[in-house]
């Protein structure tokens, strides 16, 4: 029964917290180039102006177009709520594990990606093709951190992960720490941000994501934008219970729990930050350099995995 | 003391023929013109008939005397008669083409000659000296048949060549002593039959080419390319 | 069982004779479909009863046909009986689609007298239990499907596919006889019972599972020996390739296992490892090539060899786990093997119907010339993306359940003893999620251009929705898959004895309740389709409806943006090639040497800018073509031994008794 | 001396004979066609009671496990022949390619054929073997000629020579195997008999068999179209009638394997003597391959079809050679399915060469499409001769691949490769000729024709029946002497 409370709570948080580490970046990213930058809601009126507008559809637009953003959004919506954040008591922690969770991501983009097809543009295509190119790059790296944390945890269940982190199980790992940079690789590319895309960007041809979206507006825009932050409040959230789990309440005492969403919020702040700074200290790159970026981060998990397994035939 | 004589001429004399009918082969190897091949040719078939007739002789069995005739009349006498008319009757080159030089095809003759010798001799430990010899002999005759046959170019030469060989084969058959009539009389039907046959060729060819060559006669039915 | 579908069988082939001697064409069509459908039917429900009863072997059913001292042996065990659930599962629902869809066919005297008979044959290699029948049974399933590949026989290439595909099936079988030669023995015991009880050396049953995975694998499509498959499938009548993808691929994965998990006796660690690493490297080949083809059944026919690496892939690691003796893990991958044929079956066999349908109502199977379809043909595209969506092997749908089995085996992979396995293991794991992302972009990119968009050309803009029957065919495909990806317990249920048969064990207790799967003893790894299927449409809905009833409804429709340049003409879309285009420079260039030439005209000039893509498939280039140049330069000089005169002809005879009397000679001495 | 002609096997070969010299009296085509069918038949029916009655050896004729199923299969084969050729020669009249003329002893020539054949087959001692292999050669040499045409008379001639030396080499075995006998036997006309020699065997100088066994496989091997002794057989087949080519496939090259396999025979009872198994293996191998190879750049559908039977004769000579149980039951198997299925194929072609009016492949295609009984009879005819299941060559061919590569896989590898290269040359050939937009005469299939293609479905329905179930006797002579061959 605490279970499912910690859950639908858990729920609600993610959609509620989203909007405000998205903005939080927004913030800090102004902060770091020395401009003001938009409030620390604004993500929050972004999208209820957009949810109050009238939706535009291209005469061809297809229910698929209409229907998507609502499932890319529930998928990812999903995703965000499975991985444990304030705690590892979740009533649908056993839908999915690592591999599922990173699958259920995967769908969304498949979505996403068949709408951007959907009006048939030569934008909307442009973006397809290279969120799926970086998609066909990424999860295989995404395995290979998987894996590596798999062999120390010794499971692929993400509660399990974290109480055998928590648990003391791990000492100072190189195979972990490649993992880290690795997967931090992964989710800059997966929320689309720089170095990989810019969600800010005017400039079309350079676009990824953006492009694929070009064509939604209204609700349908809301949703995706949501659907956005929600991501990447999972991939902060993934890589705080894999790597920095101290902290999650591990049993429904509600003190415990109390601790768990602070130090929560607070990982959530400082992946904030991180992300900021790195996405102000580095360049976009070009589309095909990202295949590159994104295939170190392979060779970085792959590295990390074998420097594993090395140790465990010597020990 | 006396039968070991008469032992020692009947082996000599054997002996003798059937060098005679291998010398013959080596003269038919030797000729470039067709007369001569034809006269080197009924050489070769009288000297097989008298040694079929010694061995009826020797073996007592008057049935190898009907092979020595019959060898004696359609070999030496008849067929040489009749393939001189036709070439002249057809007005057919009179020289042989030959394809591998006579002093080499002499050597190949004399090596096939040493080779039928050691195939022969050795395998035959329960078998009389006499037929053994007469064997290699004969086998000799009949590899340098075939010998002929390919390496000279003409379709005379070929049937002068392949009715070489079948006296090796009647060689062989009159030195084994024993051997049922029936082979004996079946190779003269089958020579008999292969000659008419090959009359009948002959004419044919000569009907629709103007040449008894055999290099002539290949075509590629369409098959090349 | 085994004695009904022998019956069955029976009753396939006298169906065979009715659609070749049938005066009306249309009224054949009802008989042999109709017909065919009942049968498959029918054998699929029985083979389900018997399954569900736990799938205990029947005896072995002995006719005193084939060969005289061994006569034919018929078996149905777990094995069997699943493979044969997922034939006729499978081939009824064909032959209710091919009841609409044979009524479109240009020739239908050379279908139905093979389609039949070919369903037939393929039960029977399910039940042959000795290595006559079974390669008999072989053997007919290759001709007719070459019969039925030779249906639109008047197009050259089609000819051509099926030659190579009837060469191809001709080394596959000569392997398997020599796989079956070392299994019998010198004494000729072709029995499957017989072969199990030899004891070989390891060398021998080495080479017997080496040339297994030639022969099965040369049917399934296994790279190097993929080359026909991309040409015979697509060329049969549509509701053919689906079978032969979806169908005939998995009686070949059948025979691989039969193989060398029952009859090759012990295994050997390396066997699974060379399985493996085989399986890794067709499932990326065969996905890239997928993503770069432009015929919508050559695509789908190129990621059956994808998934075909994939089924390998849980092979191999099932065998590694069982050569280890560790096989409680070993049920595992072999599960989630078997799994995904049985998904692979159900969703590749809709896509096959799904473009015969597309290719039926526009005329066209060139990805370049559709799009839009979702519009025209709409019951279609929502099949059709239900079999997209499950053959990317996405959630909540059935491929990503088998996928996610096979990699949760992967991590089991460090208790393996061997450290090069250990190794070997995890990019094995690797390649498979690469080719599963592939695979994703792959239909992206198929869906994307066939169904959406605008058309690419008049056909397409014409086309039409098709018929029913065949609509709800396909749809009875996508039940399949959602119910196989939401609640997989049920259909695992029915795998798990064929486990037990051939490796020896199942699933740990209560891995497999019917909500979520948790498959590893003691590792609390686990997945639930059903939730992932209730909550994105149950979060989509609830979504939905509470931005329509608070936020703003209305909607507009105008041009699209399209950054300012709205172009009308529908070919400014992005196409199939332009969108393989990332992937085709990042992989491509390696694989296949991809190249890309721009003939761009000078200024002035008024004729077109042409670009051109070329492709090199390394089987062909490094196996097939230097093999098939071979042979002409043999028979090109060998025939000059035709053209010789008389002379020349003695010649050889002459040297022939010479030389073997020399070595006659030589010998005795 | 003489067999009484109440003996079966007197019959059997009486009826032919009789047959030839009544033939060679009747001027008209038509009628001997008519009578050729029926002597065919009366043979086929005397051969029929071979089953339940097998007569007692004689010094010159014999019946025994071995060639009692050849026997039926020829006199099978040669009925169905001549019904084939009854219609073949009708047409060829009609169409103005034969002279009546021409026509005047080819009954007869065909009935004594068929009669040199049984002789061969039934023959008990070496001699009378011989002889019947030298008269069957020069039968069909004649009806190789029968069309006169330049090709036709450069086929005759060619096969004359050859096959000639062939024999004659062939013959000089013979006195070997005599000579090696005597000692044993004594001399005399038992020395000669297969009755009397098999038992003694173990007697017989070994090194005498050896030599003997070179010439008479050098000899008889000529006669069965083992490479490089082959070259008349693909001219011989194209030039002569088809049912001509048909027999000759089916037959003619069956009698002369049979005599050599004979041989082998004798040469396995011996136990002493050097085992012929390498020898045969390696001309077979070569035949093998060799005519697989060939099969790629033919163009005439008969050249095609006689450079398969090279290669079956070589599968059927590697059969032999490796020897054993399975071994040697494949080979007679195959040699059997080999016959049924080759003259079936002739029959099939000759139909198509008439109906198309020409024998180049290039100008055939579509059959199935133009006449489509003919076409897929054909198309089943080929899948038959493929080796493909369910039709008796793939059981011959299972079996000794498979007993094979148990026992030498390197030998098995050339063996497979050489089916495979053959496999391929034929399944793209058949695609050409039955597939594709169908040239040349498109008039469909007359009743005329759908009824001649009887014989033909009855030979592939055999093969049919072959190929899923051999019938108890067939396989108890097949085992039997399979063991005799060791």
């Amino acid at each position: 029964m605490n279970a499912v409370a910690t859950q639908l709570a858990q729920i609600a948080l993610v959609l509620a917290l989203a909007p405000l580490l998205t903005g939080f970046v927004r913030v800090v990213k102004a902060r770091l180039v020395g401009r003001r930058g938009p409030p620390l809601f604004q993500p929050y009126r972004d999208l209820a102006r957009l949810l109050r507008k009238e939706a535009v559809l291209a005469p061809n637009a297809s229910w698929l177009f209409r229907a998507a953003p609502y499932l890319v959004f529930a998928l990812t919506w999903l995703t965000a709520a499975l991985v444990p954040g304030a705690t590892a008591m979740l009533a649908l922690g056993p839908t999915a594990d690592l591999i599922a969770l990173i699958a259920i991501l995967a769908s969304a983009r498949f979505l996403l990606a068949l709408a951007g097809m959907d009006v048939g543009t030569a934008f909307g295509g442009i973006g397809s093709s290279r969120e799926v190119m970086f998609a066909a790059i990424a999860e295989p790296a995404m395995l290979m951190v998987t894996f590596t944390v798999a062999l120390v945890a010794g499971s692929t269940a993400l509660p399990e992960i974290a109480r055998f982190v928590i648990g003391g199980g791990v000492g100072l790992e190189v195979s972990l720490a490649l993992a880290l940079i690795a997967l931090v690789m992964v989710a800059v590319a997966e929320n689309g941000c720089i170095p990989v895309d810019n969600p800010a960007t005017h400039l079309e041809l350079t676009m990824v994501r953006e492009a694929m979206v070009l064509e939604y507006s209204g609700r349908h825009l809301a949703m995706i934008e949501a659907a956005a932050m929600l991501r990447l409040l999972a991939h902060a959230a993934l890589i705080a219970c894999i790597f920095a789990p101290w902290g999650m309440a591990l049993s429904a005492d509600p003190a415990a729990l109390i601790w768990g969403l602070a130090s929560f919020v607070g990982k959530m702040a400082v992946a904030g930050v991180a992300l900021a700074v790195f996405e102000t200290s580095i360049a976009k790159m070009r589309v095909f350099r990202v295949a590159e970026f994104l295939g170190g981060a392979l060779m970085l998990a792959l590295i990390g995995t074998v420097v594993r397994l090395m140790s465990e035939g010597l020990g | 003391m006396s039968a070991s004589l008469l032992n020692q001429i009947e082996y000599s004399a054997s002996h003798l023929f059937a060098a005679l009918v291998l010398l013959g082969s080596f003269a038919l190897i030797y000729q470039r013109r067709m007369v001569g091949m034809f006269n080197a040719f009924a050489f070769q078939a009288t000297a097989l008939a008298a040694a079929a007739a010694w061995e009826a002789y020797v073996q007592a069995a008057p049935h190898l005397y009907v092979t020595a005739g019959l060898t004696f009349v359609l070999k030496a006498v008849v067929i040489p008669l009749a393939l001189r008319r036709i070439v002249r009757k057809l007005d057919i080159h009179r020289s042989i083409e030959v394809v591998i030089g006579i002093g080499p095809t002499m050597l190949a003759g004399i090596a096939l000659v040493v080779l039928a010798t050691l195939l022969v001799l050795p395998v035959m430990p329960g078998v009389a000296a006499i037929a053994r010899e007469e064997l290699a002999l004969a086998l000799a005759v009949l590899l340098i048949g075939l010998l002929i046959m390919i390496t000279r170019r003409n379709a005379t030469s070929l049937v002068i060549g392949f009715m070489s060989m079948e006296n090796g084969l009647i060689l062989g058959v009159v030195g084994v002593a024993g051997m049922p009539l029936v082979v004996e009389v079946s190779i003269a039907l089958a020579v008999l039959v292969a000659f008419i046959i090959f009359g009948l060729f002959l004419i044919r060819i000569r009907e629709r080419f103007d040449s008894l060559d055999a290099h002539y006669l290949e075509s590629f039915r369409g098959e090349r390319r | 069982m085994t004695a009904d579908l022998l019956v069955a069988a029976a009753a396939l082939l006298v169906l065979g004779f009715a659609g070749a001697l049938w005066p009306r064409p249309d009224g054949a069509q009802i008989v042999v479909y109709g017909g065919s459908a009942i049968a498959a039917a029918a054998l699929a429900g029985q083979a389900l009863l018997a399954l569900l009863g736990g799938g205990a072997a029947t005896p072995v059913l002995t006719l005193p046909l084939g060969l005289p001292w061994v006569q034919a042996h018929f078996r149905l065990d777990a094995l069997s009986l699943f493979f044969v659930l997922l034939l006729n599962l499978a081939a009824a629902l064909v032959s209710l689609y091919a009841l609409g869809y044979g009524r479109h066919e240009e020739a239908p005297h050379r279908v139905l007298p093979f389609y039949p008979v070919y369903l037939a044959a393929m039960n029977l290699v399910l039940a042959a239990a000795d290595a006559f029948s079974f390669l008999v049974s072989w053997e007919c399933m290759s001709v007719a499907s070459w019969l039925l590949v030779l249906a639109q026989h008047r197009e050259a290439a089609n000819r051509h596919a099926a030659f190579v595909y009837l060469a191809m099936a001709g080394f596959g079988t000569m392997a398997l006889l020599f796989a079956f030669g070392l299994l019998a023995g010198a004494q000729g015991d072709y029995s499957f019972a017989g072969m199990r009880t030899h004891d070989l050396t390891p060398v021998l049953a080495g080479a017997a599972i080496v040339l297994a995975l030639i022969g099965a694998g040369s049917k399934a499509g296994l790279v190097p020996l993929h080359v026909w498959l991309p040409l015979a499938h697509p060329a049969a009548p549509s509701h053919v390739s689906a079978l032969m993808s979806g169908v005939m691929t998995k009686v070949a994965i059948y025979g691989l296992v039969r193989i060398v998990f029952d009859l090759a006796g012990p295994p050997q660690w390396w066997w699974g490892a060379l399985i493996m690493t085989v399986g890794a490297v067709t499932a990326v080949l065969g996905i890239l090539h997928a993503l770069l083809e432009r015929d919508i059944k050559t695509l789908l026919a190129y990621s059956t060899i994808k998934n075909v690496g994939v089924i390998a892939i849980g092979l191999g690691l099932a065998l590694v786990f069982r050569a280890s003796g560790i096989g409680d893990f070993a049920a595992l991958p072999f599960i989630a093997a078997l799994f995904h044929a049985l998904n692979h079956s159900l969703f590749k066999s809709l896509l096959f119907c799904a473009a015969g349908a597309v290719a039926h109502a526009t005329g066209t199977r060139d990805i370049e010339r559709l799009g839009g379809l979702i519009h025209r043909m709409p019951r279609t595209a929502f099949v059709a993306l239900v079999g997209c969506f499950a053959i990317a092997g996405l959630p909540p749908l059935n491929g990503f359940v088998s996928e996610w089995l096979m990699l949760q085996s992967v991590f089991t992979s460090p208790s393996l003893p061997q450290p090069l396995l250990k190794l070997i293991v995890p990019v094995a794991g690797v390649m498979l999620v690469l080719a599963a992302a592939l695979a994703a972009a792959c239909f992206v990119r198929l869906y994307g251009i066939v169904f959406l968009g605008r058309p690419r050309s008049p056909d397409a803009a014409a086309a039409g929705e098709t018929d029913a029957v065949m609509i709800w065919s396909m749809a009875a495909f996508a039940a399949l898959c959602l119910v196989c990806g939401a609640l997989p317990a049920p259909a695992i249920g029915l795998i798990e004895p064929a486990a037990r048969a051939m490796v020896g064990a199942g699933l740990p207790d209560g891995g497999a309740g019917w909500l979520y799967l948790a498959p590893v003893a003691g590792k609390p790894s686990s997945y639930s389709g059903a939730v992932v299927l209730l909550a994105m449409i149950g979060f989509g809905l609830a979504v939905a409806l509470l931005v329509h009833r608070l936020g703003w409804r209305s909607l507009r429709r105008a041009p699209p943006w399209d950054c300012g340049f709205p172009s009308t003409d529908p070919t400014t879309q992005y196409s199939g090639s332009s969108f393989a285009q990332p992937l085709r420079r990042v992989f491509g260039t390696v694989a296949f040497r991809a190249a890309e030439t721009v003939d761009m005209p000078d200024p002035g000039e008024t004729r077109p800018a042409r670009f051109a893509l070329s492709l090199w498939d390394p089987a062909w280039r490094f196996v097939f073509n230097p093999c098939a140049r071979f042979v002409v330069w043999a028979a090109e000089h060998l025939n000059a031994l035709q053209f010789m005169t008389i002379r020349r002809h003695l010649s050889f005879m002459f040297a022939t008794l010479i030389a073997l009397l020399l070595a006659v000679a030589a010998v005795a001495r | 001396m003489i067999a009484i002609p109440t003996d079966p096997i007197a019959v059997i070969l009486g009826l032919p004979l009789i047959a030839a010299a009544a033939l060679a009296t009747m001027p008209s085509h038509r009628m001997s066609s008519r009578v050729n069918v029926l002597a065919a038949f009366a043979t086929l029916m005397a051969c029929l009671q071979l089953f339940w009655h097998r007569p007692e050896p004689t010094d010159l004729l014999f019946i025994d496990d071995f060639n009692v199923y050849l026997v039926m299969l020829t006199a099978f084969v040669g009925f169905t022949s001549s019904i084939f050729s009854a219609g073949y020669i009708a047409h060829e009249v009609e169409i103005g390619r034969l002279a009546p003329l021409y026509l005047r002893f080819y009954s007869a020539m065909f009935q004594l054929l068929q009669f040199s054949m049984l002789l061969a087959l039934v023959a008990n001692n070496l001699g009378v073997l011989w002889v019947a292999v030298e008269a069957a050669t020069l039968t069909t040499v004649v009806m190789v000629s029968l069309y006169r045409t330049r090709e036709a008379i450069e086929a005759a001639w060619k096969y004359f020579i050859l096959a000639s030396v062939g024999i004659s080499l062939a013959l000089f075995g013979t006195i070997l195997i005599y000579l090696a006998a005597q000692p044993a036997i004594g001399p005399g006309i038992a020395a000669m008999a297969w009755t009397e020699i098999m038992p003694r065997a173990n007697q017989m100088a070994p090194e005498l068999l050896n030599l003997a066994f070179v010439f008479l496989l050098v000899g008889y091997g000529t006669k069965v179209g083992l490479f490089p002794l082959h070259a008349w057989l693909p001219d011989a087949h194209s030039e002569g009638p088809t049912p001509i080519s048909a027999v000759l496939s089916g037959l003619l090259l069956n009698v002369a394997l049979y005599a050599v396999v004979r041989f082998k025979m004798l040469l396995a009872a011996n136990g002493e003597a050097l085992s012929p198994g390498p020898l045969m293996i390696a001309v077979g191998l070569a035949s093998l391959i060799f005519a697989a190879v060939m099969l790629y750049r033919r163009r005439d559908i008969k050249r095609m079809f006689a450079y398969s039977s090279i290669e079956h004769m070589g599968i059927a000579t590697f059969a032999f050679g490796m020897g054993g149980p399975l071994a040697n039951f494949a080979g007679l198997l195959h040699m059997g399915m080999h016959s049924l299925t080759k003259s079936a194929i002739f029959f099939t072609v000759g139909h198509i060469a008439q109906v198309k009016g020409t024998q180049r492949m290039d100008d055939i295609s579509g059959l199935t499409v133009s006449h489509p009984w003919l076409g897929w009879t054909f198309v089943i005819a080929v899948l038959a001769i493929s080796g493909l299941p369910p039709f008796g060559l793939f059981m011959s061919e299972f079996l000794l691949v498979t007993s094979s590569f148990a026992r030498a896989p390197a030998l098995a590898i050339l063996l497979v490769l050489g089916l495979l290269l053959g496999f391929a040359a034929m399944v793209m050939r058949v695609q050409s000729l039955a597939f594709g937009t169908p040239q040349g005469p498109t008039h469909g299939d007359t009743m005329r024709l759908k009824l001649s293609l009887i014989p033909i479905l009855v030979h592939l329905g055999l093969v049919l029946v072959a190929g899923l179930w051999l019938p108890a006797p067939l396989v108890a002579w097949f085992q039997a002497v399979a063991l005799m061959l060791g």
